[in-house]
């Protein structure tokens, strides 16, 4: 076969960037601008597939860089494989949604919108690929400089101001705490290799593997564990489709993801259960869900009640991490996925709500339902989803979270789980109750909205319950990874 | 739900009365509640009085005790509903309690 | 390179040492005389070409035969003057004619804008002279002979700086400042060699490095170390003593800030590196204690003082002035972890340090050339306005910060091994915070190139430009090699390493 | 276990069913969609002739037993099923699409429950019960159920995600998911415990279904009524038969709504009250635990699931043709709705027990169990919860909606199909109050009990007479509490009131949380900005332009500095 596997690794990197090329020559006719991107979200869609098809394979790209004991690397593992094929599977439905929230609300600056959005893709792709430390953290840093001019796109003070946060945050946890600890792995285990069983594993002492635990933890600012979570309700003011993909599954989920591969291949189970700090990051972890859950539902703007939603789940992953017993990390691996394409349901929902209605505050939307049922249908799917109710996809990394918890004793966090679903019932339920159930506003819309708008959402919440019953699947894909026996 | 106006015209109230209801009319009389009330009265007072031609074999004994599940059952009943008189007191609220109140989530 | 050594008649290469020098300064009296800047600046760029080619000469002869060790005039030392090179300085030798012939090609533009037509030709020969004296520095092995040449290259400069002062009058009291400062920190030097020449009665260094083992305990010697070390600080402007610099660098003509931020204060702390292993004996107490308190701590204050300095200021020279600072402090540390590693690292920060602020003084001159900048705020937009000189400020601006795929992370990256392998945690966490704050501070300038709104001209265009050749070419070549030294770091690697080795080889003598 | 027969969970046609009609933009097709399905799953429960454990399924390692038939599971199934099909026809005048889809994927959900064999399908269905039925309430489409459906919800998923955390618990240490006997002491058990609980309306518990049953529609409350609870009943019987406290807890649950369905205005809400104090006695009888007890229990879900049935079906026909159901707004209804009013008298009587009606043939097992096994203060109080039943149910309903003082409200008799569906249900109380027999023969535990012996016959006549003539008196004197227009405070006060402002005041506290972390960091941020300003920027102390003196003098200060570092060490 022509297309090895070592090609397609480049090729998941090299598609996005030459999309974001042909995007960018072809600004000038929106319509050929837009097919270049749609290319090609499915061509890397298509060798994301088959990396997926040759993952036992592990096939890998290493480049030394001389002497200096560190090299960048690609390198592909069930993980990496999963994180990539949910990015680039709904970067295919988040562009005919761009396409339709950007035309639908006649913004400006479109190609540079686009551009950026395919480099954001393909830092999000070198995340999922890399095969070491070091070369997550640059294609980490490239991700969140790729991502600035997307928040900032606006262009007017509000958003200047929440691009500055977004950046000064993300830069500043990366480069203060995340590279300290990617140097003292180097310096201690003599590599920054994802390693099977965890490379740390016997080389550190858990007193410096805590210590190593916090920086990285921390230092994953885009996993945005409270506190250093306020860079995500800030991007908000970025488009809804950039909020969709990249702050419910590119870029939140490059976090997670990141931080569930230290945990797996940097630390591995056993380190992070004989370090001490796991415990409180797991605390840490749990109080985010739920303070996270009390913000969002004080929100009456539904993109920001939807950001600290995303905060609360987020932190689900770090908890699953941080429990370190297979199931756990396997809850939480799942969580990358289910949660991605629940939210992302979302955020696309508030686009289409907004980009059919003006409407913003979540006070506004009463009654909406009636007039938007299929964008509202799917928001209540999303959101059925997210509280991990059967049969939608949410249900299972709850279920392996909490199996994860109870394997290990670790029962408060169970508790702190259980919070959090009463709590997702609560600030999210209403919106689509509401929606439907209140009376149709008296006058405003008359059309659901753009259907490149409503459609997208639509798919994606039809994923989220297909995934339900494609649990069996994921778990013999990911399950050799954490050790777990099914 | 389907909010259906009950018809406010006096007059016609007598026409509306639905066919078969006719035959049942008497039960509004007083002098039949008076009636009825004589009749349970003397009901309970005759079923109470069964249990001394016929023993009741019971699995609590003093549940064999003459008239007991008559004794029981309207004081019981008389219970339940004066205990209404103090609970209402002490529970009852306007009916808009609530929902004057509840702001929105 | 040793395809260059090798076609070289081998007279010439035996002399190579004296003519790197000497070829300069009889180049400068040339260019003083020639009756136009074009004509100068020609003779700027052959003999700096010039001196290219001998420095490798010379580096390849290093690195494959050994200390050279030139008898200035044929007297043998320790008597006559000694010039010695080994690997510590043949790297400088080789970054000082390297940067000084990029920054004379870049010079054309940006002097003739900046310079009276008819100075021109005075400034390409008081160039020549600085040139010439900080090779002259960077290869001797004579103390005496080291200030004179720091004197010759710390005068020509003064004129340099003061030539500014067609643009900026405050060029004038800057270059004041400078002579006074400068002054006071070649006098301390020359007391200190005047010290030790009194304790050992040499002024040649190996040959006090030999002799002062046993003095070691002499308050004489003492007293020199701290006079040294004062006045080469202040030359190497180390905090506090760096106050002069800013100005300096702010109201200068660009060439000279390019020219003087790549290469003057990295001579001056080469200087600092030579005396304290090659001439006093690392071992001594008094040293060993001051690596500690004076080189770390001092440069760790810089890193971070210095660096929040940086993060206030609205001029953007003046903002890479006092970043220059707190980078030399990155190095101080280098030298203060005293280790191979850090010494080692101090100097690939040494090397790198002017590839990156090379790149970035020479696009603000670029961006000056066309629109006349001196403000932050006067960068807005450039990003689409000058985008090729503005790509290259970024790749600078992300070295200097130390992002990966720049060579810049090399620096911190060794450094930060070096005070690991140390135990000095506390030293990499600041090491973290002085990078983010040049985060910040190289944040606030890109945000300015790329987010804020350019100019628009009266039809609502943006205003665009592009920097000159001479200009652009230098500035790029730079930037790739700030990128390409991340991928290819051997080469600086081995020449740091080696040079750290050689720096250290003193002690066992 | 039987593996090989390819039996279905009767569960499946019913919540395909719901798919279809969700889908089904026709009335007509969904209509029959909704009658035929209760039908076909009719047939699947027939066609399992001995019990064993169908339809297992592998997923993801687990395995999910989602058709256990056995003693217990079928009564549960049957009755499930038959309500199905009463409520279809019950609903047949409805055009509402969502409630046909969600009543139908609810009832199955119910019935995919009591058919679960391990505790991950029973959490499964659990679960879609919850978010199918909540819609049965929004579906009154008004701010106040919205808001009720909501808090129901919220309930609901609590009860799910504690079962789920309990299986896992339980899972995780005892390593086998199967649903059987748990009991408290296992490990995860009061979690589960606690789960049943919630859903079968334990006091302090149980408020979640007064507060939504009687704000949901016409059709949704008949709907609710049957499954949610039962199933929960059937879950305890399942999992804690023999449980000590259950016996208490259940003896509570009997007696305490007798007195809040008094003073209860809301006839559903009465009905609502009364389908706790039903629930004692099954709760009573799991606790009891003895064979006699659950087939106690069994019997009387099967019974109270119809005759609680034609209750709400009888309420929802005044509802539907009123528009109330407020008892103050009612009365002398039977001038026009006759049919209505009798086939809620036979619910009435059936529910209050009088012989030849089917609460009598059910509840006399539980109240037998009870006094067999010496419990003698529950008995006590469930004779008690009897005379209360007959109160509640049997007369104030009755009684306040179709007689009482004529409100002179003339409306039409209720839609033929609603006749219709009372009628079968009425129909079926006689039916097994006069021949208990095939009730008892497929109860779970073979058994010889007689109910109608003449000691038992009159003893429940003494009770129910007597009572009646209570309440004759009373209304003679005036001594009963007149029904009139008030909302009464229960365990809901907590969570709507308390609960509220606990909810205003984390809402506040989330808003300042919030913003204090934005702010804070904001101002914190600006401060040491102006500070690191004041000192740094180009006019600030620490940058001003020095005069060169005073650098001299620095330098010489250093070289002092350096000398005595020197000198020290030296």
């Amino acid at each position: 076969m022509m297309w090895s596997p070592e090609i397609a690794l480049l090729a998941a990197l090299i598609i996005p960037v030459i999309g974001g090329v042909f995007v960018g020559l072809l600004g000038k006719t929106p319509n050929l601008r837009e097919g270049a991107t749609l290319v090609a979200s499915v061509l890397l869609a298509l060798n994301v597939a088959y990396l997926v098809s040759v993952t036992g394979d592990r096939p890998e790209l290493i480049y030394e860089i001389g002497s200096t004991g560190l090299a960048f690397g690609l390198k592909l593992e069930p993980l990496g494989a999963l994180f990539a094929a949910v990015a680039s599977g709904l970067w295919i439905v988040n562009s005919l949604y761009s396409i339709g929230y950007m035309r639908g609300n006649n913004e400006k600056n479109q190609t540079r919108f686009f551009v950026f959005f395919t480099i954001a893709i393909a830092a999000a792709m070198g995340v999922a690929l890399s095969s070491n430390l070091l070369t997550m953290f640059l294609f980490y840093e490239a991700l969140t400089l790729s991502t600035y001019p997307l928040v900032a796109h606006k262009g007017d003070a509000k958003s200047s101001r929440g691009a500055a946060i977004y950046l000064s945050i993300l830069l500043g946890t990366s480069i203060g705490f995340l590279l300290p600890a990617i140097i003292a792995t180097q310096y201690i285990a003599g590599s920054t290799d994802f390693t099977v069983g965890g490379l740390l594993n016997g080389e550190a002492s858990p007193m410096v593997a805590s210590v190593l635990l916090v920086l990285f933890i921390f230092g994953i600012g885009k996993a945005a564990l409270m506190p250093v979570h306020p860079w995500l309700p800030n991007a908000m003011v970025a488009p809804t489709p950039v909020s969709a993909l990249l702050h419910a599954v590119a870029v939140v989920k490059a976090g997670v993801f990141a931080v569930l591969k230290v945990s797996t291949y940097i630390f591995g189970p056993e380190l992070i259960a004989a370090a001490p700090a796991s415990d409180w990051l797991a605390w840490i972890a749990a109080l985010s869900i739920v303070a996270a859950s009390i913000i969002a539902m004080s929100s009456n703007n539904l993109k920001r009640r939807l950001a600290f939603s995303t905060v609360s789940q987020l932190s689900y992953v770090t908890i699953g991490a941080m429990i370190a017993a297979p199931l756990a990390l396997l809850g939480a691996a799942l969580q990358i996925v289910m949660h991605a394409w629940a939210k992302i349901t979302l955020f696309m929902c508030a686009g289409a709500i907004y980009t059919a209605s003006k409407k913003t505050e979540i006070s506004d939307m009463r009654g909406l339902g009636r007039l938007m049922p299929w964008t509202f249908g799917a928001f209540a799917v999303g959101a059925f989803s997210i509280i991990g109710l059967p049969p939608f996809g949410g249900m299972w990394p709850k279920l392996y979270l909490m199996m994860g918890a109870a394997s290990t004793g670790q029962l408060a966090l169970i508790g702190a789980l259980i919070l959090s679903s009463i709590l997702n019932v609560g600030y999210l339920l209403p919106i689509p109750g509401r929606g439907f159930f209140d009376p149709a506003p008296k006058e405003g819309l008359k059309k659901p909205g753009p259907m490149l708008a409503v459609l997208p959402p639509v798919i994606t919440a039809a994923g989220a319950t297909i995934l339900f019953f494609l649990i069996g699947p994921l778990t013999d894909f990911l399950a050799p990874v954490f050790g777990v026996e099914l | 739900m389907s909010e259906t106006k009950p018809s406010r015209k006096r007059k016609k109230t007598e026409d509306e009365i639905h066919p078969v209801s006719r035959l049942f009319l008497w039960v509004e009389k007083p002098s039949v509640h008076f009636i009825f009330l004589i009749f349970l009265g003397i009901a309970s007072f005759g079923l109470g009085a069964l249990d001394f031609l016929h023993h009741r074999h019971e699995y609590v004994d003093w549940a064999e005790w003459h008239g007991f599940y008559a004794w029981f059952g309207f004081g019981g009943f008389a219970l339940a509903v004066l205990a209404g008189w103090p609970l209402r007191k002490l529970i009852g609220r306007p009916e808009d309690y609530y929902e004057k109140a509840a702001g929105d989530d | 390179m040793e395809f260059l050594a090798s076609i070289l008649p081998a007279q010439i290469v035996a002399h190579a040492p004296a003519i790197i020098v000497v070829v300069p300064l009889l180049m400068a009296a040339v260019s003083a005389i020639m009756p136009n800047g074009k004509l100068s600046w020609a003779l700027v760029v052959i003999s700096a070409a010039v001196s290219v080619v001998l420095a490798i000469v010379l580096t390849v002869d290093v690195q494959t035969s050994g200390v050279i060790s030139y008898a200035m005039g044929g007297w043998a030392p320790p008597a006559g003057i000694e010039f010695r090179i080994d690997s510590l300085n043949a790297v400088l030798l080789l970054l000082l004619t390297v940067i000084g012939l990029l920054s004379a090609v870049y010079a054309l533009p940006s002097v003739a804008m900046q310079i009276d037509a008819n100075r021109q030709s005075l400034f390409y020969a008081a160039f020549l002279v600085c040139f010439a004296g900080l090779l002259g520095v960077a290869i001797t092995g004579d103390a005496f002979n080291m200030f004179v040449f720091l004197e010759i290259s710390s005068i020509s400069t003064y004129v340099l700086v003061g030539m500014g002062a067609g643009r900026d009058r405050r060029a004038l009291t800057a270059a004041y400042n400078y002579l006074i400062l400068g002054t006071i920190g070649a006098t301390f030097f020359v007391i200190g060699v005047g010290f030790l020449y009194m304790a050992t009665g040499t002024l040649n260094m190996a040959d006090m490095a030999a002799r002062l083992p046993d003095l070691s305990s002499s308050r004489v010697v003492q007293a020199a170390f701290a006079f040294i070390i004062v006045g080469l600080g202040l030359k190497a402007a180390m905090f506090p003593l760096h106050l002069w610099l800013p100005n300096a660098y702010a109201y200068s003509p660009d060439f000279v800030t390019v020219f003087q931020a790549t290469t003057a204060t990295k001579v001056a702390f080469y200087t600092l590196v030579r005396f304290m292993f090659d001439v006093f004996w690392p071992d001594a107490a008094f040293v060993a204690v001051s690596f500690f308190w004076v080189f770390a701590v001092l440069g760790i204050v810089a890193m971070i003082v210095v660096s929040i300095q940086a993060v206030f200021q609205t001029d953007a020279r003046r903002l890479l002035a006092f970043s220059s600072v707190a980078q030399a402090g990155y190095m101080m540390l280098g030298l203060g972890i005293g280790s191979v590693a850090g010494i080692a690292a101090g100097m690939l920060h040494l090397v790198n340090h002017a590839m990156m602020k090379g790149v970035l003084f020479m696009a603000l001159g670029a961006f000056a050339v066309r629109f006349g900048i001196r403000r932050i705020s006067d960068l807005n937009g450039f990003g689409r306005s000058m985008p090729f000189t503005s790509v290259a400020f970024t790749i600078g601006g992300l070295s200097l910060i130390g992002v990966p795929m720049t060579v810049g992370f090399w620096s911190k990256w060794y450094l930060g091994v070096a005070a690991f392998e140390n135990g000095w945690w506390w030293a990499v966490a600041a090491l973290i915070v002085s990078s983010l704050i040049a985060l910040v501070y190289i944040g606030r300038m890109l945000a300015a190139i790329w987010v804020a709104e350019p100019q628009h001209d009266r039809d609502g265009d943006i205003v665009t430009a592009r920097a000159p050749w001479l200009m652009l070419i230098p500035i790029w070549i730079l930037a790739i090699a700030n990128v390409w030294y991340f991928f290819q770091p051997e080469f600086l690697i081995s020449l740091t390493n080696a040079a750290a080795e050689a720096a250290l080889a003193g002690e066992a003598r | 276990m039987i593996d090989a027969l390819p039996l279905l969970s009767p569960a499946w046609p019913i919540i395909l069913g719901g798919l279809l009609c969700g889908l089904i933009p026709w009335y007509g097709l969904r209509k029959a969609v909704s009658l035929a399905m209760p039908l076909i799953a009719m047939a699947f429960w027939f066609s399992v002739d001995q019990p064993g454990t169908f339809g297992a399924l592998e997923v993801a390692g687990f395995t999910f037993e989602t058709f256990r038939y056995d003693g217990l599971s079928r009564v549960w199934g049957l009755i499930f099923i038959i309500a199905t099909f009463l409520n279809s026809i019950y609903g047949l005048h409805d055009r509402d699409r969502l409630q046909d889809a969600t009543a139908l994927i609810y009832a199955g959900a119910g019935l995919g429950a009591v058919f679960a064999g391990d505790l991950l399908s029973l959490f499964f269905f659990w679960e879609l019960t919850a978010i199918s039925s909540v819609f049965l309430i929004w579906a009154s489409r008004n701010p106040a159920a919205f808001r009720a459906g909501l808090r129901y919800l919220a309930i609901h998923v609590l009860s799910g995600v504690l079962l789920l955390a309990g299986s896992i618990i339980y899972a995780t240490n005892t390593g086998s998911w199967a649903f059987n006997d748990i009991g408290l002491d296992a490990p995860g058990g009061v979690l589960i415990f606690l789960a049943f609980g919630i859903k079968c309306a334990f006091p302090l518990l149980h408020n979640w279904l007064q507060d939504a049953y009687p704000k949901s529609t016409v059709v949704g409350a008949v709907v609710l009524s049957a499954f949610t609870t039962k199933l929960a009943v059937y879950a305890l019987a399942r999992g804690f038969a023999g449980t000590e406290m259950l016996i208490w807890i259940g003896a509570i649950m009997t007696a305490f709504p007798v007195f809040f369905a008094v003073i209860e205005n809301d006839l559903r809400k009465v009905l609502a009250y009364s389908l706790n104090n039903q629930l004692g006695f099954m709760v009573v009888g799991i606790g009891v635990g003895t064979e006699l007890a659950l087939n106690g229990a069994a019997a009387h879900a099967f019974v109270h699931i119809i005759y609680k049935a034609l209750l709400f079906m009888s309420m929802g026909a005044v509802l539907y043709r009123v528009g109330t159901v407020k008892a103050s707004a009612l009365g002398g209804l039977f001038k026009s709705m006759p049919y209505s009013a009798f086939f809620c008298i036979i619910g009435a009587a059936s529910i209050s027990a009088f012989p030849l009606m089917s609460g009598f043939v059910a509840k006399s097992l539980t109240l037998a169990a009870t006094a067999q096994e010496g419990h003698w203060i529950t008995w006590l109080v469930l004779v008690f919860a009897s005379a209360g039943v007959l109160e509640h149910s049997g007369i104030k309903i009755p009684y306040f909606a179709f007689f009482s003082h004529d409100s002179g409200k003339r409306v039409k008799e209720a839609p033929w199909n609603m006749l219709l569906a009372m009628g079968i249900a009425a129909f079926l109380c006689v039916f097994i109050g006069v021949f208990p027999g095939y009730l008892y023969a497929i109860l779970p535990f073979e058994m010889d009990y007689q109910p109608y012996t003449f000691d038992h016959v009159v003893g429940q006549m003494q009770l129910l007479i007597a009572a009646m003539f209570a309440f004759s008196l009373l209304m003679r004197f005036g001594l009963y509490p007149a029904e009139r227009p008030s909302v009464n405070l229960d365990t809901d006060w907590f969570y709507r009131r308390m609960g509220d402002g606990l909810f205003k005041w984390a809402w506040a506290m989330g808003g300042r949380l919030s913003a204090s972390i934005q702010n804070r960091f904001g101002v914190a941020g600006r401060a040491l900005t102006q500070r690191l300003f004041n000192l740094f920027s180009p006019a600030g102390a620490m940058s001003r332009d020095v005069p060169s003196g005073l650098l001299a003098i620095w330098t010489s200060v250093l070289l002092g500095l350096v000398m005595v570092i020197a000198y020290v060490a030296g």
